[in-house]
């Protein structure tokens, strides 16, 4: 049994290592709202999902043009990143200005249903658009980057076998990386990253320094958005099909990496991610082994969810989060 | 001539009347003060001076121009700096990031590196605690910050938010000294304070406030000998 | 006879220590008062109190029986109220209703109680509404009742919050400031209110306050935190002259005219 | 001319002869015709006005009552399409009853429950393994499936369980605060979902995604109840005494506890309420509510499998509190029952115009803006717009008004002083 | 006063409405009234959802039958007309839609449904109503094991397709380790152990049996598994959507071994999603290729030509099985001297339908509602173009 599992590691880490950097980058959507307006935006998820669309029908559309494929893929593809990450970005500023600014006073549970609302907005409206254009709203984008890599883990030992992975995974995992420590270096050591940190801090004080706030929540979201519709490209260009609710489920998985990493902490939501992504890789590989068969692959997502809950119980704060008690 | 006029303003929190009808005004040079007890109204009339609380009626002449109910980052912007009560230093900020919020709206930097070392030049010991985070701070060191970020602003008129709250009395000897000196040094202050005693030894000219009115104005020297004054705050 | 006996009470938030051996007596039907500057300690040594914070070493006695380890709720039960210096009140709920919810400990109806809705349990209900209805009458504020909390003046929402706590029928209350931001002539009527609560309502009475006047006039002893330690007490006479409290409190500035 | 209308509508009396003569005219429209949709809406729409008149509330009460066993019954028996009105009607009130539940959470307890379906489904199944041979699987005793009259013992078993589970999942789940409560619920109700989609090994309990068919319908006086306008009356019943729970509640110390909970956790428990044990009997008293239903579901389906208990489906009964205005059993009653009438008759009526419009070529939709499938969108739709203009819903919660004349009579209070000091005391 | 005003404006619209809605529903008896002489046939399929391709794909060809069948009917004296109800897959919505559907007196029958999950409830309605249910293409043994009168189907059950494949995976492919993925729905587990059992029985031995998660995109961990166990041929219980990434991360990972599937895969989505990853995939259906009979190529070239679409595996099933209904339909009226018999009447005029030669299928239905004639066919797939290769099929 063990044998197995040490068997399928290496490939196991890699595929968990994929996912996890979606997530990952996801979180930090989360995770920076959060930080800021403490508040779960909830459709950042189906933003996510609209950047995978408009990512995919970019995709079409310019290898639909003949010129194109003499432009190598990886031009394309970060042409199509920095479009799909700029729209998406207005969208997401577009949605804090129309559903969360006008609540930013209300009860916390106010907003957090308004979120619920955009991302069933979001989902039906990009439904109806793909199923218009296509006759069906499961979208399958040009393949790219299918090279297929193998790296000889069996030459390290026996006990392993190799893993094999497309060059897609690669592009995935190395943009999240830079996506990741370019947006560390914004938020900790530029103007308007330190602006952002003091208007999490302190909107009223951050104002009196001639802050404008809401233009540093608009870039924030924008910022978030584009991350998150960026994640949505690379998604589609790693898994190759999606549908209008492949944001829902994910969505909350990143939300749980950012909270399982300490939610407010950049850096936690990307170890978060990871670890998240290597968890549930394992368990779907895994737990039917260790189980004996009783409990399959289908349980992943209890284990995901269990997870959370314990870190939430045992470290509410989470795995790099400072505690904060409640000031009486 | 007034740098600041603030005429008969009136302001709301939710339905209750904080300001009911507000007339200050600030010469250049001056030092002025604002006492009386809490919820009088104090923090609310430097608030919706600089734009944080809403105004309903009256005007606000910064420089002879209106300013009422303008965003707050664009009021600070004319020339006023805002130092809110209970200092709010950006705690998880290093002192240096927070001196760097107080400058935000300059892009030279080194129009910066030499304000800094104007705020050094006030506080010394700021200097020495550069990369120490804001939050770690004693009080007495967070409220120099807290000037130190304001003067980052440049500004022509300072306002202070009680700054000598819960301050052990040497260092509230300490930054009423201070303020003397900025005031020495051009800057024109509008002091908040509940220690009436000291803020009136120190400022040219006070008011009075008492729930949401001004009841009283004069020279700082002719508020203290006032035995109305004396039986409601001195005591 | 003291009701509330703590000894050496210390408290640390990490590496900061927010009190540190406080040990303090307070006399049964005595009205005392804590008093410092701010950030001296004062709110989490009344948090120690009432549950809110569980101390670092010390112990807490109410009437003989330890604290330690008890629940806001527990403290509650067992006869400690109070009032909280950014006032917490039921905002959405109207001005009875807090009252009424400050009366949760003494009505005994159980769930099948309410489900059945028993002679029993409406006649509770109605001898508490009229309680509560009788509380409010005696902070003026029964013209109120139907009113939400929020609504109301901040001088009448402090009212309402020592309503409330007295509505639980404490052997000791406890007041976080409770004249900050009235205006004098609230204060004063507060005041009275104090000063005859002890015989009204049979309760001892521990506040927290920075209107020296108020706690001059209506203390019996005075105990004075800076930095988290007890520096002196006495009664007012005793702490008006103190050097200690001078230097650290009340300013050399405030003696002249004290 | 208007404003004499208005006066004369202030009247009582005239309020009451031209509520009759509306009722009148909704019942006869909806007995003579075929089916008309319309009709059946006003009818029900006449309890909302109802609810608006000035009458006693005992009135209010006999006269709703009247409507609702005899006269919507009678009424939508004329045409042919009765059972499925019946059908309509039954599901909303299995819906009205899940919103109340979810009401005591998320209205007055203010915890938001993003996996309340959990407990309906915990409802459901109760019934349904024990009223099928499910249960022979694994219980060692006893002859299954028990008959249809155990199906009365089940309501109780079922609210019984479902409060059951309330408390099991609430005790870690309300150590955490705010949002975090809500993705936690959320993630637990997933949890009951897949586990009920997967117990089918290594022993088969749920019978897994095949979900549990063939029901026995439940037996009165050996009488078994299959049609939708017999479960109308059981629903009609449990829903009742539902209402008047929950407004018994609400009215209680409970209630109140509830609501200090919700507007300030520090100050309820500084005023001696215990959290933990009222955050939990929110959600067990809410989630049996919700677990009763689920039986009432299960035997009036016949059928049931986890797909009918998916996120989508919790989130739907949140949008019924979030509509109609949380805290307010009124606004509730009324969001559930809308939301119910708009997802199961409007929108499929709509679809069915559309598809025959299409059909006949007069016009031609795209099949994708079908209303059958904007669903989600309305939803969301309606979730912004409630959240950005009405948040406080259709129908705000009120808090009760004392009678000041009543709380002034001092003879009482002076003994009550005296027992109560005692009482506290001791 | 403002309370007051709401009640004014309450009961002065809505009585003004409740004036309009009985006038209008008058009119709308009368029209209900008059016309005694038509006959409608429902069809519930899911129009919305994971598998709307299909379910529209079955109206429209349910659609095109009723339509040629009209001028017949009209000669008789009636007219046909269809109700299209959406299920949306989900059981809640097919119920609400069976009571609509039993209610109306002139709905005689339904087509439908794709869903097992949503057929079982539903026919519980059917059965109360006496509303015939001919379902074109729901494979669970339960549907018509429960033994209902109404309830019948024209294609084959999940025991005929498991073991079909299984036979077919074992004996023709000569797989001898299998690993079985399902998709934890009614339908996938249903079919995924009927196959297990069969290919048990025929002596192969089962090196895994997993779940995943429908709408999920990232299939690894569980290929993972199939990766270390070395299998010589992977069985999919589920739909075409979940199938075709499966088939194309095991591609990517270098499983070329055979994979194999139910009609749930039986969808041009599925090449849409697998690209070229779909060579060596079988799927067994209960469809069969509509171009394999000459009518069947008639009724594409039709179908093409009608909406403008090509047809997929299941709008000939629509097709026939409305050919069914109407043909049993015609039969209960022509033996009930011209007049259209009660609903029970024509329930069982449905059951008895023996030998109605469609445009692919023949159907005879046995006691409980199956069809003898149903027939289970083997596709493979050689390239990435639907539909695959019919490989073979198989009689009950």
């Amino acid at each position: 049994m063990l044998l197995e599992m040490l068997q399928s590691l290496p490939q196991v880490l890699i595929d968990g290592l994929a996912l996890g950097a979606v997530y990952a980058v996801v979180a930090l959507g989360y995770t920076m709202v959060y930080g800021i307006l403490q508040l779960i935006n909830f459709a950042h998820g189906e933003i996510f999902m609209t950047g995978a669309f408009i990512g995919t029908a970019f995709f079409i559309l310019l290898m639909g043009m003949g010129w194109v494929s003499s432009v190598p893929q990886i031009v394309v593809l970060i042409v199509v990143l920095v479009v799909t990450a700029c729209l998406t970005g207005l969208l997401g500023m577009g949605i804090e200005r129309v559903a969360y600014r006008p609540l930013r006073n209300a009860p916390r549970l106010i907003p957090l249903i308004t979120a619920i609302g955009i991302s069933f907005i979001l989902q039906d409206v990009i439904r109806f658009i793909a199923e218009l254009s296509s006759g069906n709203y499961i979208v399958t984008g040009p393949s790219l980057f299918t090279n297929q890599l193998t790296i000889n883990f069996s030459s390290i030992s026996s006990i392993f076998n190799d893993a094999s992975f497309k060059t897609s995974f690669l592009i995935v995992l190395v943009t999240a990386v830079i996506l990741m420590i370019s947006l560390d270096y914004f938020i900790n050591r530029t103007k308007w990253g330190t602006a952002m940190r003091a208007v999490a801090l302190d909107r009223e004080t951050a104002s009196l320094m001639s802050i404008n706030v809401n233009k540093t929540i608009s870039i924030t979201f924008f910022i978030g958005s584009a991350l998150g519709g960026a994640t949505g490209v690379l998604f589609a260009v790693q898994y190759g099909t999606i549908d209008p609710f492949i944001g829902f489920i994910l969505g909350m998985k990143a939300f749980i990496a950012a909270v399982l990493g300490g939610i407010g902490n950049i850096r936690g939501a990307m170890l978060g991610g990871i670890l998240l992504g290597l968890l549930e890789m394992f368990a779907s590989a895994n737990l039917s082994l260790l189980t004996g068969g009783v409990f399959g692959a289908e349980y992943k997502d209890v284990f995901a969810f269990s997870i959370l809950i314990l870190v939430l119980i045992f470290k509410p704060e989470g795995l790099l989060g400072k505690p904060t008690a409640e000031k009486v | 001539m007034p740098i600041l006029e603030v005429n008969n303003i009136e302001t709301f929190y939710g339905g209750i009347q904080a300001l009911k009808g507000i007339n200050v005004h600030v010469n250049e040079g001056e030092i002025v003060t604002l006492i009386g007890s809490n919820g009088a109204g104090k923090s609310t009339t430097l608030k919706s001076i600089s734009g944080l609380a809403k105004v309903k009626t009256g005007s606000i002449l910064f420089k002879g121009k209106e300013t009422m109910n303008k965003p707050v980052h664009e009021t600070t912007l004319l020339g006023m700096a805002h130092v809110p009560e209970g200092r709010k230093i950006f705690s998880t900020l290093t002192v240096k990031e927070n001196l760097l919020m107080g400058a935000f709206s300059v892009n030279n930097k080194q129009l910066i590196e030499e304000r800094m070392e104007i705020v050094f030049g006030h506080f010394p010991i700021l200097k020495k605690r550069l990369e120490q985070k804001g939050g770690t701070m004693s009080g007495g060191e967070q409220q120099m910050l807290a000037i130190g970020r304001a003067l980052m602003m440049e500004p022509e008129l300072l306002m202070l938010d009680e700054p000598s709250m819960g301050l052990a009395p040497i260092i509230v000897e300490q930054i009423f000294d201070i303020i003397k000196k900025l005031n020495e040094d051009g800057i024109t202050i509008l002091l908040v304070e509940q220690n009436a005693y000291q803020a009136l030894n120190i400022a040219h000219r006070g008011y009075v406030i008492r729930n949401g009115e001004i009841v009283l104005s004069g020279k700082g020297s002719e508020l203290i000998e006032n035995s109305e004054i004396r039986d409601a705050y001195l005591t | 006879m003291s009701i509330l006996e703590v000894t050496n009470l210390t408290k640390k938030f990490g590496g900061l220590t927010a009190n540190q051996d406080v040990t303090m007596n307070i006399e049964a039907g005595s009205i005392t008062a804590v008093i410092g500057p701010n950030g001296a300690g004062k709110t989490t040594f009344f948090n120690m109190i009432t549950g809110v914070y569980q101390p670092t070493s010390g112990d807490i006695k109410l009437e003989g029986k330890s604290l330690l380890g008890l629940k806001p709720d527990e403290v509650a039960k067992r006869g400690i109220s109070r009032t909280f210096q950014n006032i917490r009140l039921f905002g959405e709920m109207s001005v009875i209703e807090n009252v009424l919810v400050g009366m949760h400990i003494g009505l005994k109806t159980g769930l099948l109680g309410i489900f059945l809705n028993l002679p029993t349990t409406k006649k509770e209900e109605l001898l508490a509404e009229k309680e509560a209805y009788r509380l409010l009458e005696h902070f003026e504020l029964a013209p109120f009742l139907n009113e939400k909390a929020c609504n109301l003046s901040y001088g009448a929402q402090r009212k309402l919050e020592i309503a409330r706590a007295l509505a639980t029928k404490p052997k000791l209350l406890l007041l976080d400031e409770p004249a900050a931001g009235m205006n004098p002539a609230e204060t004063r009527e507060l005041t009275e209110i104090i000063k005859n609560m002890g015989k009204e309502f049979n309760v001892s009475v521990l506040l927290i306050e920075h209107d020296m006047k108020l706690v001059m006039e209506i203390s019996e002893h005075i105990f004075v935190l800076d930095h988290g330690e007890k520096i002196a007490e006495g009664n007012p006479e005793e702490i008006r002259t103190n050097t200690k409290v001078i230097e650290a409190y009340l300013g050399s500035g405030a003696v002249q005219t004290v | 001319m208007k404003e004499s209308l208005a006066k004369f509508l202030q009247y009582k009396w005239s309020q009451v002869i031209l509520f009759t003569v509306f009722v009148a005219v909704s019942s006869a429209a909806l007995f003579f015709s075929q089916k008309s949709v319309t009709a059946f809406l006003l009818l029900l729409s006449s309890l909302l006005v109802l609810h608006y008149m000035k009458l006693k509330n005992v009135t209010k009460w006999i006269i709703a009552l009247g409507l609702l066993f005899i006269l919507i019954p009678l009424a939508s028996s004329g045409g042919p399409a009765f059972q499925s009105y019946m059908d309509v009607a039954t599901m909303v009130g299995i819906y009205v009853s899940m919103a109340l539940g979810l009401n005591i959470v998320v209205g007055m307890a203010g915890l938001l429950d993003l996996g309340f379906v959990a407990f309906f489904a915990v409802g459901a199944y109760s019934y349904s393994i024990f009223a099928t041979p499910q249960a022979a699987n694994f219980m060692p005793f006893g002859t299954y499936p028990l008959g249809g009259e155990s199906f009365w013992i089940f309501l109780i078993i079922g609210g019984v369980v479902a409060a059951i589970a309330g408390v099991l999942i609430g005790i870690p789940v309300l150590r955490v605060k705010g949002d975090y409560l809500a993705i936690v619920t959320l993630g637990f109700g997933e949890i009951i979902r897949i586990l009920f989609n997967n117990a089918d090994k290594p022993v088969n309990i749920t019978g897994g995604a095949m979900g549990i068919a063939s029901v026995t319908p439940p037996e009165i006086f050996g009488i078994p109840l299959i049609f939708p306008n017999q479960f109308y009356f059981v629903t009609l019943v449990i829903l009742i005494f539902t209402i008047f729970t929950v407004l018994r509640l609400e009215r209680s110390k409970l209630g109140r506890s509830w609501k200090a909970v919700r507007e300030n956790e520090i100050a309820a428990q500084a005023m001696g309420i215990p959290l933990v044990k009222t955050k939990l009997l929110a959600f067990a008293l809410g989630a049996s509510f919700s677990g009763m239903m689920g039986v009432v579901f299960a035997a009036k389906q016949a059928f049931i499998d986890p797909t009918s208990f998916t996120l989508l489906e919790s989130f739907t009964i949140l949008v019924m509190v979030v509509l109609g205005g949380m805290g307010s059993v009124p606004g509730v009653i009324l969001g559930a029952a809308v939301i119910t009438i708009l997802n199961l008759q409007v929108l499929t009526e709509l679809a069915t115009w559309v598809n025959q419009l299409s059909f006949s070529g007069i016009i031609s939709i795209p099949e994708a803006l079908s209303p059958a499938k904007m669903q989600k969108f309305i939803f969301g739709a309606l979730l912004v717009a409630f959240a950005l203009y009405r948040p406080k819903g259709l129908i705000p919660a009120k808090n009760k008004i004392f009678d000041e004349k009543r709380l002034k009579e001092t003879q009482a209070h002076s003994d009550m002083n005296a027992t109560d000091q005692k009482k506290m005391q001791s | 006063m403002r309370l007051k005003k709401s009640v004014v404006l309450l009961l002065s619209s809505v009585l003004s409405i409740g004036m309009l809605a009985a006038c209008s529903s008058k009119s709308k008896g009368n029209e209900s009234a008059s016309g005694s002489n038509v006959i409608k046939i429902a069809t519930q399929t899911p129009l919305s959802g994971g598998s709307a391709i299909i379910g529209e794909s079955i109206r429209l060809g349910a659609q095109m039958k009723l339509e040629e069948q009209a001028e017949k009917f009209k000669e008789l004296g009636y007219t046909l007309q269809l109700e299209s109800y959406d299920d949306q897959s989900d059981p809640k919505k097919g119920v609400s839609n069976a009571n609509i559907i039993g209610a109306d007196k002139s709905i005689y029958a339904v087509v439908g449904h794709y869903n097992s999950g949503v057929a079982i409830p539903s026919s519980e309605v059917y059965e109360k109503y006496n509303v015939a249910m001919v379902s074109p293409g729901t494979t669970a043994v339960t549907v018509t094991d429960r033994k209902l009168k109404t309830v019948n189907r024209i294609v084959g059950r999940d025991d005929a397709q498991g073991p079909a494949g299984a036979k077919y995976a074992i004996e023709t492919l000569g797989a001898k380790k299998i690993f079985i993925i399902q998709d934890k729905t009614a339908y996938g587990s249903g079919i995924a152990d009927a196959f297990k059992a069969a290919a048990e029985e025929a002596g192969a031995e089962i090196v895994g049996y997993e779940g995943i998660t429908v709408g999920e995109k990232d299939f690894n961990g569980v290929i993972n598994q199939v990766l270390t166990k070395k299998p010589d041929l992977i069985y999919f219980g589920g739909i075409y959507s979940e199938a075709g990434i499966i088939i194309k991360q095991a591609r990517d990972k270098g499983i070329d071994v055979p994979i194999m599937g139910g009609d749930g895969m039986d969808a041009s989505g599925l090449v849409d999603i697998a690209g070229d990853a779909v060579k060596n995939t079988y799927i067994t259906s209960v469809a069969g290729d509509s171009t394999a009979t000459e009518s069947g190529r008639k009724f594409v070239a039709d179908y093409k030509a009608k909406f403008n679409k090509d047809a997929e595996a299941f709008s000939v099933y629509g097709y026939d099985t409305m050919g069914v209904i109407l043909h049993a339909i015609e039969n209960a009226i022509n033996d009930n001297n011209g007049k259209i018999p009660s609903k029970e009447k024509v329930a069982e005029a449905v059951r008895s339908v023996k030998e109605y030669e469609g445009a692919l299928t023949n159907v005879t239905f046995d006691e409980i509602g199956d069809n003898t004639n149903a027939k289970i066919y083997l596709y493979k797939f050689s390239e990435a173009s639907y539909p695959g290769v019919l490989e073979g099929e198989v009689g009950k």
